[in-house]
This record gives C-alpha cells, structure tokens and sequence, in this order.
C-alpha cells in the first residue's frame, strides 16, 4: 500500500466530507479544485506507470477542465451571484455528519465487499470510493444551494474515476478524453443555466424552483 | 344453401357488409343524408345477413367451426365457432339490429346538420359487428378484442348526442364501468390461461379438469362481476339508467335488447361449457343476484320519471329474470338435475329472446315518443294515444309483453322461469329450497310490481291530456320508425303464441351444451305447440291465445252489436268538482309510483323535498304553489362507488406528493432506490 | 251432453255472480240489523245501467272505451279454466296456476288504464292504489296456489283439485296456512274490507270505485259485471283448490247435484265469512295494507316450510 | 456503411444550419436529413433483419433490438422534423420565437438526433454512455427552449437528475470490466467482448453492478422513483422534442440496460434482474396510475403515461418468456402512439395557449380532426382493442400471471385505473363548450396529417408485422428473452 496513494484518496475523501461542512462558497469551490487537483495527481501517477502519450494529454485535459476552468468558473459565480449563493443545508451539521458516517459505514458493509475485493491489495482505498460517492449524492439532498448541486455532480464524477484507478478499471485515452468532452460542455451548460436562473429567479437555490409539483 | 351461409365465407360476408357500411358512412361523412341510407341499409343487409348465417349455424349437424387471417400474437386466433348457443345469440342480435336498422333510418334525420351522421353510422355498424364476434369468438383472446370494439363502438354512440354534458357523464361512467368489468374479464381469462396453457375456448374446455377449485372459483367470481357488469346485475348496474337515455334510442333498444345479454351469453358460455362441473354455491349466488336485481330493479323504474331511465331499470330487472333461470340451472347440474337444469337454462335463453323483442320496442316507441315531444321526462307528457295511435299501440303491446301478460312472449318465458324455481323449490333438499323460496317470491312481486310501473308508464306517456306544449304538437313518427317497430311487436305475439315450438328449438341449442351430453334425452319441454316443465307443469299457448280471443271476441260482439244498441252514447267533459280540470290535476307519473315508494322505503330510502309558496308570507295560510320531488338515494354511489372514488383519489393525492417540486427530494430517492435495491436485492 | 254442460258450466260464472254480491250485500244487511235488498237487486241494477245512456269523457281514448269489454272478457276466460264443479271438462289442460293469475291480471291492466284515461284526478288515483295492492297481493296469490301444487305435485288447477281430495289431509296444516294466505288476497284483489270499501264512492277510501268514476250507462254495468266475475272467480278457486270435497269426477246427474249443491254450500259459506268481515272490522289505513298483504305471503312460506 | 452516413449526415445538418440564414433552408436541411436517417435506418433494419448480421467487432454494431430502436427513432426523428417546421412556423407568426430560435432548435434537434442514434449504434459501453449523456445535453437547451421560468426549472431538474443518475449508471457500467483486467484499457471494448469475459465476473459484483446500471439508466428511462424529471421536462419542451424524448429516447436508456441485463443474466440467471425489473416495473406502473388520476396538466398527463408504458416494458422484460416479445413490440406501438399525442397537444396547445386541463374544452369542436385522433390515441395508448398495446398489455400480464400471479392483478388493477384516469381527463377536454371567441377548423394539415399516419402505421402493425420486422422482433426476443 502506498503512502502517497492513500494521501491523495483521504484528500479526496476528505474535500468530500469537508463540502458538507463549510458554509462559505468560495471555499467549496477551492476545496473542488483541491479534489481534483488530487485526481489529477492520481491519473499522473498512472501516467507515470505506463508512460504512454495519450494518457499525458488526459492528464492535461483534466487538469485543465476540472482544476483551472472550473476554479475559474465557480469564483466568477460566486463573485458574480454573492447575495443569491446560498449554502445552507437541511440538516443541521451534527446530523449531517451522523448521516455521512452511516454512509461510510454503507460503503464499508458486506454489501459493497465484493467491490472492495475487486483489487485486494487496493481493498480500503475503494470502499473509500464508494463512500465518496455517496457522500457526494448526499450533497446534492441535503444542500439547499445549486452550486453545491453542481459540485456535487463533479465530486460524484471524481469519486467514481478514483474508485475507477484504484480498481484497474481506467478506460482507453479516447473513451477518457469523450468523458472530459462531456464534463466540459456540462460544466458550461450548468454555468449558462445558473445565470439565467439567476436571471429569472432572483436566487440560487433549489428551494426556488418548486412550481412544478404534479 | 344454409351450409353457404355457416361457413367462414359466409361469415367474412357478414363482416364485409358491416365493414362496407361503416367505411361507406364515415366517406359520406359530409353528407347526412347518404350516410344515413348508406351505414343503415348496409346494418339491415348485414343483420339479415346474420340471420341467415344464425339460422344456417342452428340447422348444422355440427358446430361450425373456423379461423379466419392469421394475427402477429401466437396466442391470438381469429377463431370462431358457431354452435348451436352463438347461433342462437347470433339470431337475436341479428333480428333486433335489423329492426332496429330500420328504424333508424327515419329516426336518425332529426341529427342532420347537427351531429355528424357519417361517425354514427360508423360506430353503429362497428357496435353490431362487434356484438355479433363476441357471440361467435371462440378464442379468449379474440373474444376480449371482440368486447372491447363493442364497448368502446358502443360508448361512441352513448357520447354521440355531445351538447349535452350529462350526456358526457353518462358515456364516461359507461366507459368506466364497462372498463373495470373488462379488467375483471381479463383476470378471469388470465386464471384460465395459467390452468390450461391457452386462451382457446375449446382447448380450456377439455383442460377443464385440471383446474383447481380454487382457480375455478376465482375465475367464476371474477366473471360474475366482469360480466355481470355488462349484463347490468346490481350493484354493477349504475351505468345503465345513465347510458341507455343518453343514447339515440335505436341503440338504446339495441344497448338494452341485445348488447346486455353479451353478458349472459358469456356468463353460459363460461360457466356451463368451459367450467363445468361446478360447486352448488355458484347456482346460488348466480339466484340470489337475479332475485335481487330483478325486485330492485323493478322498485327503481317505478321510482323514475324519465321513461328511457324506467326502460333501463326495467333492463335490469329482465337481467334479473334471466340470471334466475340460469342460476337455477346451474343449481340443479350442481345437484345432478340435468333435466331441470336444461329447464331453467331453456327459461333463460326464451326470456333473453322475449326481452330483446319487447325491450327494443318499447325503446323505439320511446324513441319516437322523445322525437316528437322532445322530452323524456313522462311528467311533460300526457294524452299521445290520441296523437300517435300506431305508437301508443305498439308501446301497449310492449308493456303488456314486458309485463308478462298472457298471450304475449313475456309471459311463456316468465311462466319457464317459475317452472324452474318451482321445481327447485318442489325437489331439491333444504339446502337450497329457501333460495329457491326467495328467487320465486322475489320474481313474483316483480311481475306484479312490473304490471304497476307498465301502468304508471303507458298512462303517463300516453293516457288522459298532455301536460305541455310539446306534447300537444306530438304527430305520428314517419314511415321507417314505424316499420321498425311493427314487426318487433307482431313477434311480440307471435313468439307467445308459438312459444311451445320456439321452447323446443331453444331446448336443442341449449341441448347441445357439452354439460348435456352423456345424459339421457330428457323430456321434451314441448310437444304439439304447449310447452311443460316435466309431469308438474304445462301451458298451451295457442289454446291460451284462443281463449282469450274468444272471449273478448264473444263480449265485444255481444256488446257492441247483439245488444244494447239502442243507447245514445254522449260525449262530455270528465266530471271535475266543479273546478276547471286541467292536466295538473292528472295524477303524476311520481304520485303514481309514490305509494309503492313509501311501501317500499327501507330498501330505497327516498327522499322527499317539499316547499310551500305562500301568497301571504306571514299568515301562511293560503299556499300560491307547493312542490314536492320525490327522489331515489342512490345508496350504490354513496356506499360504494363514492367510497372508492374518494380512496383512490386519496391514494392519487399521497401519490402526488412525491412530485414535491424540491430537487433534493428527487436526488433522495435515486439515493434511497440504489441503497434499498441494494439492501434488498443483495 | 258433457260438452254441453262444461259450455254450461262456464256460463254459469256471469250468471251466478251479481247473485253472489247480492247474497253478501243481504248478508251484511242483516249482520247490521237491516232487512237489505233483495239478493236480485245487482241484477237489477245491471239490467238498470244496460239500458240507461252513456257519457263519455272528451279526454277518453279507445282504451277507456275499450277496456270493459276487456275486463269483462277476461274474468270469462279465467272462469273457464278454473274447476267449478266438474274436474274433467275440456278446459282442464289450461288451467295453470300462473296462467290463471297472469290472464286476471291483465283485466287489473286495462281497469288501471281505464282509470288513467279520463286524467280525472280520482281515477288516476284508483289506478294507483289498485296497482300498488294488487302488486303487493300477487306475492301471496301465487305462494298459496305454489303450496297446493307442491302438496299436490302438479300446478294443474284441476290436477291439484283433484290431488289435495285424496291427499288433502296429510298436509292439512298447510293447507289452512295457505287458506287464510289465499283468502287475505281475495279480499285484497276484490276491493273488500279491509282493503277498500265497495260500497262508498269517498275520495280517501275508495280504489276500485275510483278508477270506475268516469263509467256511466251499459260500461259501468259491464264493469260492475265483471267486478262480480271477479270475485266469483276468487271465491270458486278458494272453495274449489282449498276444500275440494264435493267436486265432480265423472258425469252423472246424481253426482252433479252432489256437486252443485256441495260448491254452492262452500260458497255461501265465504260469503258468510265475507260479508262477517266486512260487517265487523273497519276499512284499513292504506299504508297498513302491504302489512297484512305481507302477512299473507309470510303465511304460504311458513306452509311451504311445512311441507317439506 | 450507414451508421457512418447516419453520424455524418446529422452533423453536417447541424454544422450547416449553424452557417445558413435562410429559414426555408434550414427547415428543408432538417426535414432532408431526417428523410436520409430514415432511409439508412431503414437499411440498418432491413440488413439486420438479413443473416449477415452486422459485425459484432466493429466501432458500430447493431443488434436487432438496436436495429428496432434505430428505426423507431428515425421514424419520429423524421416526424417531428416534419412537425417541428409546421410547429415552429405557427409559434414564429405568433410572434413567441424569432429566427434565431429557430435556428438554434434545428442545431440542438440535430444533435439530439445523432446522440440517439449513435448510443444505439456504437459498439462501445462507455461510448454509449456518453452518447446518452450527449442527449441530455443536447436537449436540455430544448426544454428551457421558451426561456420561462418553469421550463428554466425544468431544464435544470432535467439536467442534474439525469446527470446525477448516468454517472451511477457510469460507475455500474465500469464494474463490468472487472474481468477485463489489464485489457479494459486497451483500445475500445465491444459488447461481445464483455459478454465473452462476462463468465468470470463474480456474481456479486455483477449483481451492484447491474443495481447501479439500473438505478442510473432507470433515471433516464423514468422508472420511478428516479422519474420525478420525467413529467417536468415533458410537459414544458416543445411538443416535438416531448415526443422524442417520450417516444425513443427513453427506450435507448432502457436498451442499454438490457444490454447490461444479458450480461449479468450470464452469471447470474435471468432471475435477479428480472425481479429488480419487475419491482421498478410495477412501481412505476402505479405510481402512474395513482398520480394520473388528479393531474391538471395534459402534457405531465401523457409523461405520466411515458412512465406507465416503460414500467409495462420493464414489467415484460422483468418477466421473460413471452414477456419479452411483448415488451419489445411494446416499445415500437408506443414509440409511435406517444409522439401522436404528443403531437396533437402540441396542435391543442397552439390553439389554447394552455396545458391546463381545466382551460381546455370543446376541442371537438375546435379542432374536430385533432380531437378524433386525441381520442384515438387515447386508446390506443391505453391498450383498447384494436391497437396493439392490448396485445403487448395482455402478453406482459400473463407473462406475469404465470410467474408472480400477485404481481398479474396488481397490474391489471393498475391498467384499469390508468384507463379510468386517461379517459376522465381526455373526456374533459374534448367535450364541452369550446371558449366563444375561439375559430373553429384545424390549424394546418400537417399538424395532424403527421399524427395520423403514426397512428394509422400502429393500428397497421397490430395486425400486421412486416417479414423484416417481425425478423427482428425474432431475433431480438431470442437474444434477450432468458
């Protein structure tokens, strides 16, 4: 088990659990890029295994889709939209963290054990993985803001590419660089969609958009 | 010749003509009046055409069987078969439609340039061509095709007449009801299904015994009710006073002629051919709901004013009727009588004849009765008999029919059905003697409560002066109504007089059942014209038929001619107190029926609202005007359909909820459906 | 000869019958202490009403003309397939229980309709109650014909005469049971105490008087007629289905006087009984008709039970 | 061959009308483009349908289940094209859209059109993936197309629910290559070669796996309860784009379950996916019938209606057997009814401006023809003889009722509450007195031309398959039928 690997997952893990605690946008946005940041350095790692071209260029892509575009991104948002950024939650921090330790200890059941074995040596690494992601749906249910929404979305997306590397699982440079398409034009599709939310509601909350309740 | 006629090409020429015409009709749905001539002369060439066909199925040595085209769905085949039971349905459909067809073709003129001639004409050839393939499929599948064109063909027409929202309300409980009974249906043919590997009716039949009792009990009770849905049995009988007023009244008279007696025919054809044997209790059941539709629905017609809504009720009670003999005949093949068995069911089958006569006439006089007067309420009218002597005449006919007065056909098949309850009372054990005992006084009061409402009916319709303007203005019908409805009540008599020889045929069809085979021939319910039931009973209608002629022949000569010549005869006003008589004062067609009402107002709680006007506000003393509405609480809304309306709606409201419109709400559940199916399925 | 006498033998319900009301009139007469007419007057009266001119209502159609004849020629026919004195006659093969009561009915009809025709306020209200009891009253006619039928196994009106006198009285109780159930109903049919009053014409009492109102001249006389028919008819079928001794089997003219005398004895004796009803009790409450009409088909169930 | 033509067309359609200022000439670039889909898709189904089945090793590759749904989806990809220009024509006089609208619709419709039928076509699991994921994004600008605020909500809801759930499904669809090791990175994995390795996957993993696939791709197939985005953006995209995102690409996302359904039926047994299809089946079938009874709205109506029929497909696939056969023929009637009636709201919505029940009446005598195929389609989707879908209905029932007896009534009461909501709410509008100022007659001939021919086409193919299709239907049942 390496040391540097279990860093970069904890750090992952952790940015996860911290998107939950902070109340301050601008920080869940740092904390995103510091999570991809630690993807990034993952993928580099594999990169360095392997060596092959293609996955440089992955790395490249990532690290400047997830880190510098979104960084970018959601500080103009947040700068852009400061009153209407909510980030505030429907349960209360010592209930959310309760919720997010049943998770962890979900993804740490014999329900997920067959996952975890997928790469023996790898065992703890993965059911961290997995509690990434569902710490990460939790997110989006519990967060009122539609900035948590997004980065939601991304961590889940990080967490499973993490679950992906440490299960030997990473897909051929094409297919990655068809994923990093996708986020791109998902990141500007979401970032478009939250001016003009603005624009007509006023707020960035998920609360605002119930008028469709059939 | 007949063979031409029950065979596959005939039958495809049967569909043809129904399909041309309503393919013709909706070409010309531009033109009212080729519509018209063209969808009903294609409906009375077709339904004669069906005659032929029934006639050619009921003379065969062997069932006539076929399969016609070829589907996509393995299990569904275009499969008919005409025995001798379909050939007998075949034939009264295809007579009622006909006279019916010819009715219509003066009766509908009055929706030109309204309502478009061409849909009606579609639907209504749709609606007899499905009637007829549901009395012919011989395959579950095919036969639920067959029903559903029916159905929805018939819905249409209920619907046809637009404008009129109740008219809307009345199809979408129609629908609704015949839906759910479909639903039932399925289920039923599904359990069978499951048993005996197909959906074909003979495969089922001979699969019959590895059917378990339960599957079979399950499936008999989920036919009651689908079935029982269609033939109007209370309680599933609320769509019907709603469906048949609101539709054009030839098919009303065919809705409540023939297409209620589809249910029977299915309930026969499941119970007796494809499930027998059978437990006892299924007899029962099967009585004890014609006992209680029969007296219920004859206590609600005379509650009604609305003289197609009395006609519907009056349906319900000849449902009614008819479940009676067929429930006893269930009974006594339960207990191992298949001679009184073959009694009851003959009752059964001659009363369904009897009904689809007198019931589509009296619809069509309706019909023309509405036509002319432009209302159906009996309150508004008044005095006909002088204005349309042709239809007060065919309607009296009807009404004597209906109300099973000797000689007509209503009677001989009322006389077979107490034959039957009779012999149930007379030799069965006391296990089932008291059903018997209520099945019998149940159908008794019925006739008698049957004979007032006839009365109420007539005499308010047709009797004493007209209550409105409408009904002072009322002509003759036109040619082709008449047409339809003459001959409707000449077989009116004519299936009475020879009903003796009309007993014997339906003792072949019903005969022919596979429960009858194997037995010895049993007695025969007829010989030289009368009919009997066995060594208790026997009535000769022709000799029935004489006397009565006679004696009335006897008195009338006598009267008018031998004697008494000499007295002036003058005409004068009615004797009125003294005060102007005008048509208020007539006897109402409620205060008639509110007696029996009251008599009766434990099981049908009415309800009564006065109000008083008063020329002087203060004293009180002297009343300008008092009203009072008699109604009829309709207790199956109330404790039964309003109830499950309410818990579904209530269930739909739970269920809408989840629709919260909060994002985090939606994404919870993706979240809570992986880890529950991960939970569960792991 | 026999045909000639069962010819006889359906005349004789015309003739005899005003003699019956006539009877039940002096009989009542004398019961409240009266002389009474004479038991001739009804004939007299019809003989009165045949010869005195006619009005008829402006408002009255065919069926008003019409139904008298009706009424009258149906209370004939029943007549005709009831057994009056003889068991063999030609008509025996006719006679069932329920066309018998299905072929009066159809006189109950047309009297209704009659009573409609007129849209006098008084006839339609007749037609009413006389719709609603006879309604009521064909539960209990047809349950106590049913009891004699299953005792006799036959619902032959002949058949069953001719078994309840030889097996009568194993079944006795019954019998009795359904009896009284029968005669409740012949009251009932016949507009008799306690049903309805025949002699008054008051607006809250009458029913069957009621719906004749607008009759004057030879109808009314054709009604009253066939209103007496009527009853004979009812009378004939109590004495004749319930206490059949005395009926005859076979022709001779000793077994016929036997036979005469014997039916004319049973009847006198319902008369006696009806006309003690009608002298002693009042006319009833409307509302408290089906009660004892219900009581009379309670009384055939309670038999059927017997029975079996 | 075709698959090639079908990609490049479409992008050179949408590349083109991105340059061209000609609304004629965008109109006749779409409608010409949908017409050369159809006809590839056409061949596609013709040469599936043939022995030489496509090659299993290629980039595209074909199967008959696919070579169906590539079909349908050319089919009404080419009537909503058609529609879509009548539509928008009518929306542009009216004054609600200019040209640029328009222009950019063409672009986005397009695109969609590719993202479908390439998910369908290409070989690769993950390429589909990100095909499906390209639908979403492709048509999440189409729901807010109208720029109101309830379509902005229903965009957005659209968008992070079905993001949110294809990246479970992704997270599912990479568990299959567990037995790929080393391989799963090499070069682009076909289907075969998965289901070839699919024999070493463990049986526990294939089965979370399969959880997760039908978790996340069960979002965008609407099976509830994952289907809470379904009613929104139906009810509030164009009425074109509802057809095509209610007719066809809610069957691709169920097809790829399928896909991932055989492979995990290979270690598996057909068993577990089929209760787990069942189950999400059921639900979703009376979660439908329940909500459809009070709804107000008569787009969410024909959504909820979306969700029912892919809760009956589910149900027949859950069930197997004869199941199958019925769920796939399923698919085809309703990728063919749903668009018809999505098609006539549109045609109602155009001329009341409303998607309120309770605003809508008379439309009998407003749009008579409109109002005779609303009916029409109202039972044909409802499963009323003699449409097809009674079939297909009675085939999943009793596949049911021979297998879950329970499950079998459950869903025929379900069926007949669904039928009693649909025609209460049909009923409603139909009838009734229109709004007096309204003129009568139909809006213009297309309109309901194109709803007409799909409808005449289903109540063709109940009773009539043709060789090639029912071919396919052969195939595709013994493939996918356990």
């Amino acid at each position: 088990m390496n040391m540097n690997l279990q860093f970069l997952a904890m750090t992952i893990f952790l940015t996860t659990i911290f998107f939950h605690i902070i109340r301050r946008n601008s920080y869940t946005a740092s904390a995103y890029a510091v999570q991809s940041l630690a993807v990034v350095l993952l993928l580099f790692r594999s990169f360095l295994a392997t060596g092959s071209l293609s996955m440089l260029l992955t790395v490249i892509l990532v690290l400047a889709i997830k880190v510098f575009l979104a960084l970018h991104l959601f500080s103009n948002f947040v700068k852009k939209y400061k009153p209407g950024v909510s980030a505030t939650a429907y349960l209360n921090l010592p209930l959310t963290l309760i919720v997010v330790a049943a998770l962890s200890a979900f993804a740490h059941s014999r329900v997920f054990a067959p996952l975890a074995a997928i790469v023996p040596e790898n065992a703890a690494l993965l059911s961290l993985g997995i509690a990434g992601m569902l710490i990460s749906l939790l997110l989006m249910v519990n967060r009122k803001g539609i900035l948590s929404q997004i980065i939601g979305v991304l961590s889940l997306e990080n967490s499973i590419v993490v679950f992906g590397l440490f299960a030997g699982l990473e897909q051929s440079a094409i297919l990655q660089i068809g994923i990093m398409f996708n986020i791109l034009v998902w990141l500007i599709i979401t970032s478009i969609f939250s001016s003009m939310i603005y624009r007509h509601f006023g707020a960035l909350e998920t609360a605002e958009m119930t008028s469709l309740k059939e | 010749m007949t063979e031409f006629f029950a065979s596959s090409r005939g039958f495809v020429v049967l569909l043809l003509l129904f399909a041309i015409g309503a393919a013709g009709s909706l070409l010309f749905n531009k033109n009212d009046r080729q519509a018209n001539y063209w969808s009903n002369l294609f409906a009375c060439a077709g339904s004669l055409w069906g005659m032929f066909v029934a006639i050619g199925a009921l003379v065969a040595p062997e069932p006539v069987a076929f399969t016609l085209g070829f589907s996509p769905f393995s299990l569904l085949r275009f499969s008919f078969l005409l025995d001798r039971l379909a050939a007998f349905f075949l034939f009264v459909i295809s007579l009622i439609a006909f006279f019916c067809s010819i009715y219509a073709i003066d009766y509908v003129k009055h929706y030109y340039g309204k309502y478009g001639i061409g849909t009606l004409g579609f639907f209504y050839n749709i609606f007899i061509a499905g009637m007829l393939l549901v009395a012919s499929a011989a395959n579950g599948l095919f036969f639920l095709v067959a029903w559903e064109i029916m159905s929805v063909a018939s819905f249409f027409l209920v619907i046809h007449d637009r404008d009129e929202q109740e008219n809307i309300r009345a199809g979408l409980l129609y629908l609704i009801m015949t839906h759910l009974g479909t639903a039932f249906i399925i289920a039923a043919f599904l359990l069978l299904y499951r048993s005996t590997g197909s959906f074909d009716f003979s495969a089922i039949q001979s699969g019959g015994a590895a059917i378990s009792p339960v599957v079979k009990n399950a499936v008999f009770v989920l036919s009651l009710i689908g079935f029982g849905t269609k033939a109007g049995i209370i309680p599933l009988h609320v769509w019907l006073p709603a469906a048949h007023p609101a539709a054009p009244s030839h098919i009303s008279g065919l809705m409540s002629g023939v297409m209620i007696k589809t249910g029977i025919y299915m309930m026969i054809r499941v119970f007796l051919d494809l499930l027998a044997p059978f437990p006892l209790w299924w007899g029962v059941v099967l009585l004890i709901a014609g006992a209680v539709s029969a007296l219920l629905g004859v206590l609600y017609a005379l509650a009604e004013h609305d003289i197609k809504k009395l006609l519907a009720y009056h349906s319900i009670e000849n449902i009614g009727i008819i479940l009676l003999g067929l429930g006893s005949a269930l009974t006594f093949l339960s207990l191992q009588l298949p001679t009184l068995a073959l009694l009851g069911l003959v009752a059964s089958l001659f009363h369904t004849l009897n009904h689809a006569t007198f019931k589509s006439l009296l619809f069509l006089g309706a019909g023309a009765v509405i036509n002319q007067t432009h209302t159906r309420n009996m309150e508004e009218l008044g005095g006909l008999i002088r204005l349309m002597p042709q239809t007060a005449l065919l309607f009296l006919t009807g009404s004597m029919a209906i109300s099973a007065l000797p000689p007509f056909n209503g009677f001989f098949s009322e006389w077979l059905t107490f034959q039957s309850l009779f012999q149930g009372i007379a030799a069965t054990d006391s296990r089932t003697i008291w059903v018997f005992v209520i099945a019998a006084g149940s159908l008794a009061f019925t006739g008698g409560l049957a004979l007032a409402c006839f009365v109420k009916a007539f005499g308010a319709v047709f009797l004493a002066r007209p209550r409105s303007n409408e009904a002072q203005h009322a002509r003759e019908p036109s040619f082709f109504m008449l047409a339809g409805m003459w001959p409707l009540a000449a077989l009116s008599l004519l299936f009475g007089i020879v009903s003796g020889y009309v007993a014997n045929i339906l003792q072949d069809v019903a005969g022919t059942l596979s429960v009858f085979q194997g037995f010895p021939s049993p007695f025969l319910l007829a010989e030289t014209g009368r009919i009997s039931a066995g060594g208790f009973s026997f009535v000769s209608p022709p000799v029935v038929f004489l006397l009565l002629l006679i004696a009335l022949f006897a008195v009338f000569t006598a009267f008018n001619f031998l004697f008494f010549k000499k007295q002036k005869t003058t005409f004068g006003p009615t004797w009125d107190c003294g005060a102007d008589l005008t048509p208020r004062m007539e006897i109402t067609s409620t205060g008639f029926a509110r007696s029996i009402i009251l008599i009766f107002k434990g099981i049908m709680k009415p309800t009564m609202l006065k109000s008083v006007e008063c020329r002087d506000g203060e004293t009180r003393y002297l009343p300008k005007s008092r009203e009072i509405r008699l109604g009829i609480s309709n207790i199956y809304d109330t404790c039964l359909y309003k109830p499950a309306q309410d818990l579904a709606l209530r269930f739909s409201l739970y269920a809408r909820k989840m629709q919260s419109g909060l994002i985090n709400m939606y994404i919870l559940y993706i979240l809570a459906a992986l880890l529950g199916a991960l939970y569960f399925s792991l | 000869m026999h045909t000639f006498f069962d010819i006889l033998q359906i005349l004789l319900i015309p003739l005899a019958s005003p003699l019956i009301t006539g009877v039940i009139k002096k009989l009542k007469a004398k019961f409240q202490n009266r002389r009474g007419a004479s038991v001739f007057q009804p004939y007299r009266d019809l003989w009165k009403l045949f010869h005195k001119d006619e009005v008829i209502s402006q408002d009255a159609s065919w069926i008003f003309r019409l139904a008298p004849c009706i009424v009258f020629a149906v209370t004939l026919a029943v007549g005709a397939i009831i057994p009056l004195i003889d068991l063999a006659t030609f008509a025996a093969p006719a006679g069932d229980l329920l066309t018998v009561i299905y072929i009066s009915a159809i006189g109950t009809f047309f009297l209704a309709l009659a009573g409609l025709d007129t849209g006098s306020a008084f006839g339609g209200f007749g037609s009413s109650r006389e719709m609603t009891v006879s309604a009521l009253a064909e539960g209990g006619l047809l349950f106590s014909f049913l009891v004699l039928a299953l005792v006799a196994g036959s619902a032959n009106l002949f058949s069953i005469a001719d078994s309840i006198l030889t097996t009568g009285n194993f079944y006795l109780q019954p019998i009795v049971l359904a009896g009284i159930g029968f005669f409740i109903v012949l009251l009932a049919e016949n507009g008799r105490f306690p049903f309805d009053n025949p002699a008054t014409h008051l607006e809250l009492t009458m029913i069957h008087e009621a719906m004749l109102l607008e009759y004057s001249g030879r109808r009314l006389a054709l009604m009253e007629w066939a209103a007496a028919n009527k009853l004979f008819v009812f009378m004939t079928l109590g004495a004749n289905l319930f206490f059949p001794w005395g009926l005859m089997h076979t022709f001779s003219p000793g077994a016929l006087a036997a036979a005469v005398v014997i039916f004319l004895l049973k009847i006198a004796a319902l008369c006696l009984a009806i006309a003690f009803i009608e002298s002693t009790i009042a006319k009833f409450r409307f509302f408290r008709l089906p009660d004892i009409l219900f009581v009379s088909f309670t009384l055939n169930i309670v038999a059927i039970g017997l029975i079996k | 061959m075709e698959p090639l033509l079908i990609t490049g067309t479409l992008l050179l359609a949408a590349l083109l009308t991105l340059l061209m200022k000609n609304l004629r000439a965008i109109e006749l670039i779409s409608v010409s483009a949908a017409v050369a889909v159809f006809i590839a898709a056409l061949k596609i189904a013709l040469g599936a349908s043939a022995p030489r089945a496509s090659n299993p090793d290629g980039f595209f590759s074909i199967d008959a289940l696919g070579a169906i749904i590539a079909l349908t989806i050319a089919v009404v990809g080419l009537a909503a094209a058609v529609y879509s220009v009548f539509y928008l024509r009518v929306e542009m006089a009216k004054g609600i859209i200019g040209f640029h609208r328009v222009r950019q619709y063409f672009i986005l419709f397009n695109l969609f059109l590719l993202a479908m039928l390439f998910a369908v076509m290409v070989n690769n699991p993950i390429l589909m993936w990100i095909a499906i994921e390209s639908t979403t994004l492709s048509t999440v600008f189409l729901i807010s197309f109208y720029d109101k605020p309830t379509a902005l909500e229903a965009a957005w809801k659209y968008l992070i629910i079905n993001s949110t759930g294809l990246l479970l499904g992704f997270f599912g669809t990479l568990l299959y290559f567990t037995p790929l090791g080393e391989a799963a990175g090499q070069g682009l994995t076909g289907w075969k070669t998965l289901a070839a390795h699919a024999a070493h996957l463990d049986p526990m993993i294939a089965k979370i796996a399969f959880v997760f696939v039908l978790i996340g791709y069960g979002t965008k197939v609407g099976l509830a309860p994952m289907h809470t985005w379904l009613p929104d953006a139906h009810s509030k995209a164009p009425a074109p784009i509802s057809a095509l995102l209610s007719g066809v690409l809610l069957n691709i996302a169920l097809y790829a379950v399928l896909r991932f359904k055989l492979l995990t039926d290979a270690v598996t047994g057909g068993a577990f996916t089929g209760k787990l299809l069942l189950a999400f089946g059921l639900f979703s079938i009376i979660i439908s019938a329940l909500i459809m009874l009070t709804l107000q709205n008569y787009k969410r109506l024909l959504a909820y209606s979306s969700i029912e029929n892919m809760g009956i497909a589910a149900l027949g696939f859950g069930v197997g057997g004869a199941g199958v056969f019925a769920a796939i023929l399923h698919i085809i009637y309703h990728a063919l009814v749903k668009p018809a009636l999505f098609f006539l709201a549109g045609n109602i919505f155009l001329k009341y401006s409303s998607t309120k029940i309770s605003r809508i009446s008379g439309v009998i005598s407003a749009l008579p023809i409109t109002a005779v195929l609303f009916l029409a389609g109202f039972l044909a989707v409802t499963g009323t003889p003699p449409f097809g879908i009674f079939f297909t209905k009675i085939y999943v029932l009793f596949a049911c009722m021979t297998m879950y007896p329970l499950a079998g009534f459950i869903a025929i009461a379900a069926f007949a509450l669904l039928f009693i909501d649909f025609l209460k709410q049909a009923m409603a509008m139909i009838f009734g007195e229109k709004p007096a100022e309204m003129p009568m007659g139909e809006i213009s001939p297309p309109l309901w031309a194109i709803p007409l021919a799909l409808l005449a086409t289903v109540l063709l193919l109940s009773f009539y398959l043709p060789e090639f299709l029912l071919e396919l239907i052969t195939q595709a049942v013994e493939k996918y039928a356990l």
